[in-house]
């Protein structure tokens, strides 16, 4: 059970793929695999993962600020397959700089993600291009345009002292 | 006419079997029902408020008329107002047709029955202005839901009513009771289906579950009743109490010889009681029962199910007369 | 009319009411409630101003007035989460957890509990 | 469009919502044409929150992300901040964790038969489920010290031991309980009003409940076998025998049927990890800086994953701090439950995917059919819904 | 005794409202409904209208999103109303104090009379609270 078969098949195959674009890889334990790629090949290891490995539900997408970039990371689950009683924990990352944070709509591929990318949205200021709704998903009615709460450079007493100024109560 | 008549009138229309017995019979009413829901649900119910919360109904009203009265500043100020206020007169006057202490009611007149069928319809309608006026949108499809269930129950309530009119040979609802007086039998014995289906018919008028759609608290707050608040909803608080003696005294009339019983000693009034609070009983215990219909489902269960019966009820009367 | 007999029985027994607060109920042992710090009022004086019981609280919920082992303490209910990682941390085993909870109170002040230490009228405390 | 269209707001506040949520909701008639979800009446700001405090300050803020699936949210993280700083926790934690989180489950799913049973209006299952409820309310209290956020873990570890005496009772009140359970299995399907209200509603097919990426009961309720305590073992799941409950009726009566279901089979958990008990120490020492690494944790939470990413960047307090609650998850397949059925569904529906918006957010229904403006009606929600669809 | 304060003590009507609590404090509240509280033995009753309600019993933290509504459903409540801060979020925020998105208890937008501490209080503490806010009541 504790041989990484499966999860030795899907590094392989994905290296052979995208090459270049696959910018680390690695296993961290039985289940786990983490993986960057290039934002540009973000939907193509997507699909490539769902049609070839059925690595098809969407966990959650979960940003993190690096200073001057913004990781995105997307928490992919699957791969039960003949054999195996258990899925793969996929996280794939890619990064955005912050100055202009842009990444691809997935949900073309995986239709549950949207609530995740307006998530991203809010939070971080990912701008997700060709989204179908995208409003507001969890911040108050009214909030600054510019504030994205979870990135670094927002302290929380800058948050509340600017939300003052502006009133972005949802009022 | 002497003043002792007037002054008798005057009493039995104000005090005994009137306005302030009935308003007292009205909270009674209100703590038997609550009270047996609570139980059946293995817990209490009112407890603390006069003995064994019997006291609670009147608590709640005297707060609720005191409380501040709020009126949306949206809603049709006329309806909004006099529903309540019609709503009750409503039932009054429904109530002064119904024989509580006696073989005969404060108002009696050949074709009574049909005038009370009228009545309970415009509960419904009230209920719909109510909603109405609310100018709310829950307010407003409660009352619509309202005047959609009539469309159910009403057939096959009224039809049911009919029977023991058709046995007595009598419009006039006294007259039914005096004719189950004198003939020594209640007509439920010739009208078991009759008599349920005027239970349901009567649970649909109350609006409890399963029949609460036009207040269906978890789809649309509080229906119709959403933007009344202090007076006006302990009004219609009182109101529907009222409505519970009314449909309760109705039933316990066309059925199960309303106030009059076979040991002759006891007086009618405790008949009566008796009798009522049996049907409250068997409300209350429905009550905790079921689970809500939806307003397409109880329509149409309605109109597949009770309608049939209610007509089949009728033809077993019809050649039971001929016979 | 599935639950019907299981109504009916329920009419005749006696409800599974507890008839608090008329009679009190006897918490279960081991349930966190008020946190008391053996500060001062008793003579064992246990407290010993360390502070690690204020680093780990997760909602702010302690306050200490001075320094050391002549420091007050004060317990905000209504900060606290009652999760007794104080009461876990402590290296005196000063702070205790009683099974109390009717703490409510008409103002912010009443939910404020001071852990005073017993002091001479010069201010020091007494030993 | 007809004139008879109109709006019903429903939420923020709605007594079908015990917390506020707003799901804009677009009707003809009695049907439903189209629903939106705007989610953030509850977002009080955890995650930044985690970022200024300390591992073991965290465990007590991620239980209070929710209420009712608190010790999942705290299993979730203990079990991702064990793995940053690569440590293992004794057995004997790892078993007593998996009872607590039974009996959570255990306790969220009787809950959840009262409340689908309030929304139809059906108090008395409500009453009678919540009675019960309160036994294994009580048997938490006594393992863990609280009723319903329990406070049971630390990292590395569990707080308290399970004595012999918790344990007979532990196995006393499940016997009682599984009777119950099989009463409530029998009498509820038995109601005709409940199933009418049930069968047939809230369709939400296999493939659409794969690709909205719905989970838990939900997603196991449209036939899918997907359930973290098998596909990604944690505790003592990796030795306990238990069945993955499906149904394949894909509507709320099969969200209902694998619920009672999952509730034989938590017992059944029970039943084995308090045989197997291991003994032992239960919780080791860790250090309270965590060196840098990131991992990612999944749970079932009763209502389905739950799934944490923590990022440590060696000091004491997270660099970063994801939650994903499982309901949100299920909110994106809400829409095509409702599309379709009746307004009077909605509640149940809704109740059917058990939402817990303090994870997530309220509902307002609008009408594209009526153009008639509601003039200055005092309706606490429509001037919202107005803000949000003006958007 | 005044029938109107008498009737006042013994029907406090509760509203619920939640402003962004974590759903603990909600379900005792509707624990204490079951059989085994049974808080309609005092005359309490749910409603779900804040209009017919006497006595508003909010939970959790005030969000910056929810503090409008809140504000609105406290107009609505009918005078005499009272306010019940329900758990300790409730109170002063608890746990979430210090968030961007929070107002740290409800007393910084409407008036509490009665504060009831506890993380979620247990259903036996909201018995002791509603006794103790109508005592007040009373003595008034």
């Amino acid at each position: 059970m504790a041989t990484l078969n499966r999860e030795n098949k899907i590094v392989d195959s994905l290296k052979e793929k995208f090459g270049q674009n696959l910018l680390e890889i690695k296993i961290q334990k039985p289940r786990r695999i983490f993986a960057t790629v290039l934002s540009s090949a973000l939907k193509d290891t997507i699909s490539f993962l769902k049609d070839n490995f059925s690595i098809n539900h969407i966990s959650t997408i979960s940003g993190v600020d690096m200073g001057k970039e913004i990781g995105v990371y997307y928490h992919l689950m699957g791969n039960k397959v003949e054999g195996y009683d258990n899925e793969i924990v996929f996280s794939l990352k890619v990064t955005t700089p912050k100055s202009d944070p842009k990444l691809p709509t997935i949900t073309t591929i995986i239709p549950g993600a949207e609530l995740y990318e307006r998530e991203i949205y809010d939070m971080f200021g990912v701008v997700i291009e060709g989204h179908p709704d995208p409003r507001t998903l969890v911040l108050p009615d009214g909030w600054p345009e510019d504030v994205f709460p979870l990135r670094k450079e927002w302290k929380v007493d800058d948050i509340k002292a600017k939300i003052e100024k502006v009133g972005g109560d949802g009022s | 006419m002497s003043w002792q008549v007037v002054a008798y009138d005057l009493f039995s229309v104000l005090i005994y079997p009137g306005i302030i017995f009935l308003v007292a019979l009205a909270l009674f009413y209100q703590w038997v029902d609550r009270r047996v829901y609570a139980r059946a649900q293995n817990r209490y119910g009112p407890h603390h408020t006069g003995p064994r919360g019997l006291l609670q109904p009147l608590a709640d009203l005297i707060k609720l008329l005191a409380k501040e009265d709020i009126e949306p500043s949206a809603v049709d100020k006329m309806i909004f107002r006099a529903a309540p206020i019609l709503l009750l007169t409503l039932v009054f006057t429904a109530l002064f047709m119904v024989p509580i202490s006696g073989t005969s009611a404060i108002v009696s007149f050949e074709g009574d029955l049909i005038f009370l069928i009228f009545i309970m319809t415009l509960f419904a309608i009230l209920a719909f202005l109510a909603g109405w006026g609310s100018t709310n949108r829950f307010s407003l499809v409660g009352g619509m839901r309202a005047a959609l269930q009539t469309l159910g129950y009403e057939v096959p309530l009224a039809v049911s009513l009919i029977g023991p009119a058709i046995l007595a040979g009598t419009l006039s609802v006294s007259n039914i009771v005096a004719w189950q007086a004198a003939e020594g039998f209640w007509s439920i014995l010739l009208n078991p289906l009759g008599f349920g289906i005027a239970i349901i018919g009567i649970i649909a008028i109350i609006e409890v579950v399963p029949f609460d759609i036009p207040e269906a608290e978890t789809e649309i707050v509080a229906g119709w009743q959403t933007e009344f608040s202090g007076r006006k909803l302990g009004l219609l608080r009182l109101a529907h109490d009222l409505e519970l003696v009314f449909v309760s005294g109705l039933v316990v009339a066309l059925f199960l010889g309303g106030p009059t019983g076979p040991i002759p000693l006891i007086p009618g009034i405790i008949w009566f009681i008796i009798k009522t609070v049996i049907i409250v009983f068997i409300i209350g215990f429905i009550r905790a029962q079921f689970a809500r219909f939806r307003i397409d489902q109880m329509v149409s269960g309605s109109w597949k199910y009770l309608v049939p019966l209610s007509i089949l009820q009728i033809i077993i009367l019809q050649l039971y007369l001929m016979i | 009319m599935a639950m019907r007999d299981e109504c009916a029985k329920s009419l005749l027994k006696k409800p599974s009411t507890l008839v608090y607060p008329f009679e009190k109920y006897e918490s279960i042992p081991g349930s966190r409630g008020k946190i008391v710090i053996n500060t001062l009022e008793s003579s064992d004086n246990k407290c010993i101003g360390c502070g690690l019981c204020i680093r780990v609280c997760p909602a702010f919920a302690l306050e200490m007035i001075g320094k050391g082992p002549t420091c007050d303490m004060k317990w905000y209910a209504g900060r606290c989460v009652f999760c007794g990682e104080c009461v876990d941390i402590c290296p005196r085993s000063a702070i205790t957890q009683e099974t109390t909870y009717d703490l409510a109170d008409s103002n912010q002040d009443g939910l404020i509990y001071d852990y005073k230490r017993k002091r001479n009228p010069e201010g020091n405390v007494k030993e | 469009m007809s004139d008879s269209t109109f709006t019903i707001p429903i939420g923020p506040q709605h007594p079908a919502l015990k917390e506020p949520e707003h799901i804009t909701v677009t009707i003809d008639g009695e049907y439903v044409v189209d629903v939106k979800v705007r989610l953030g009446y509850v977002h009080r700001g955890g995650e930044k929150a985690f970022e200024a405090r300390t591992y073991t300050q965290g465990l007590y803020l991620v239980e209070r992300i929710c209420g009712i699936c608190a010790m999942a949210h705290q299993l979730c993280y203990a079990n991702n901040v064990e793995g940053l700083l690569g440590i293992t926790p004794p057995r004997r934690a790892d078993f007593i964790r998996t009872i607590i989180a039974e009996l959570e489950r255990v306790h969220s799913h009787l809950l959840w038969v009262g409340i689908a049973g309030h929304e139809i209006g059906w108090d008395t299952l409500f009453m009678y489920t919540w009675r019960d409820r309160e036994l294994v309310l009580d048997l938490m209290e006594l393992a863990t010290g609280n009723r319903v956020t329990h406070a049971t873990n630390a990292i590395g570890g569990v707080r308290r031991d399970l004595t012999p005496d918790m344990i007979n009772q532990i196995l006393k009140g499940m016997r009682h309980l599984e009777e119950r359970v099989k009463y409530y299995a029998k009498a509820v399907p038995a109601e005709r009003t409940v199933m009418k209200r049930a069968v047939g509603v809230g369709i939400l097919k296999p493939q659409e409940a794969v690709d909205l990426c719905a989970v838990g009961p939900t997603l196991r309720a449209s036939g899918i076998k997907r359930d973290i305590r098998k596909d990604d073992p944690y505790s003592a799941y990796d030795e306990t025998p238990f069945d993955i409950i499906t149904n394949d009726g894909c509507d709320v009566a099969a969200r209902v049927l694998v619920r009672v279901g999952e509730l034989f089979e938590s017992l059944k958990i029970l039943d084995y990890c308090i045989e197997h008990l291991p003994s032992g120490p239960i919780r080791v020492r860790v250090p309270i800086n965590v060196p840098p690494a990131e991992n990612v944790s999944i749970v079932e939470a009763p209502r389905g994953e739950d799934i944490h990413y923590g990022k440590s960047n060696g000091t004491d307090k997270p660099e970063r701090y994801k939650v994903r609650a499982p309901t949100l998850a299920n909110w994106a397949s809400v829409p095509t439950m409702l599309k379709g059925g009746y307004v009077a569904d909605l509640p149940i529906t809704l109740a059917a995917i058990d939402p817990c918006m303090s994870c997530t957010d309220r509902i307002a229904i609008i009408d594209i059919g009526k153009r008639k403006k509601w003039v200055g009606s005092t309706d606490q929600l429509r001037r919202h819904i107005k803000k949000c669809h003006g958007k | 005794m005044d029938i109107v304060k008498w009737s006042r003590v013994k029907s406090p009507w509760v509203f619920h409202f939640n402003a962004g609590g974590c759903n603990g404090c909600d379900i005792e509240l509707l624990a204490a409904l079951n059989p085994k509280f049974d808080i309609e033995r005092f005359g309490m009753i749910l409603r779900g209208s804040p209009r017919h309600a006497d006595v508003l019993l909010c939970t959790g933290t005030v969000t910056r999103q929810i503090r409008d509504r809140f504000k609105r459903i406290y107009d609505q409540v009918p005078e005499p109303k009272f306010v019940m801060a329900f758990g300790n979020c409730a109170c002063s925020g608890g746990v979430f104090q210090k968030c961007y998105n929070v107002h740290e208890g409800i007393d910084k937008v409407v008036p509490v009379n009665m504060y009831v501490p506890g993380c979620p209080p247990r259903p036996q503490a909201i018995i002791d609270a509603a006794v103790k806010l109508l005592t007040a009541l009373q003595q008034s």
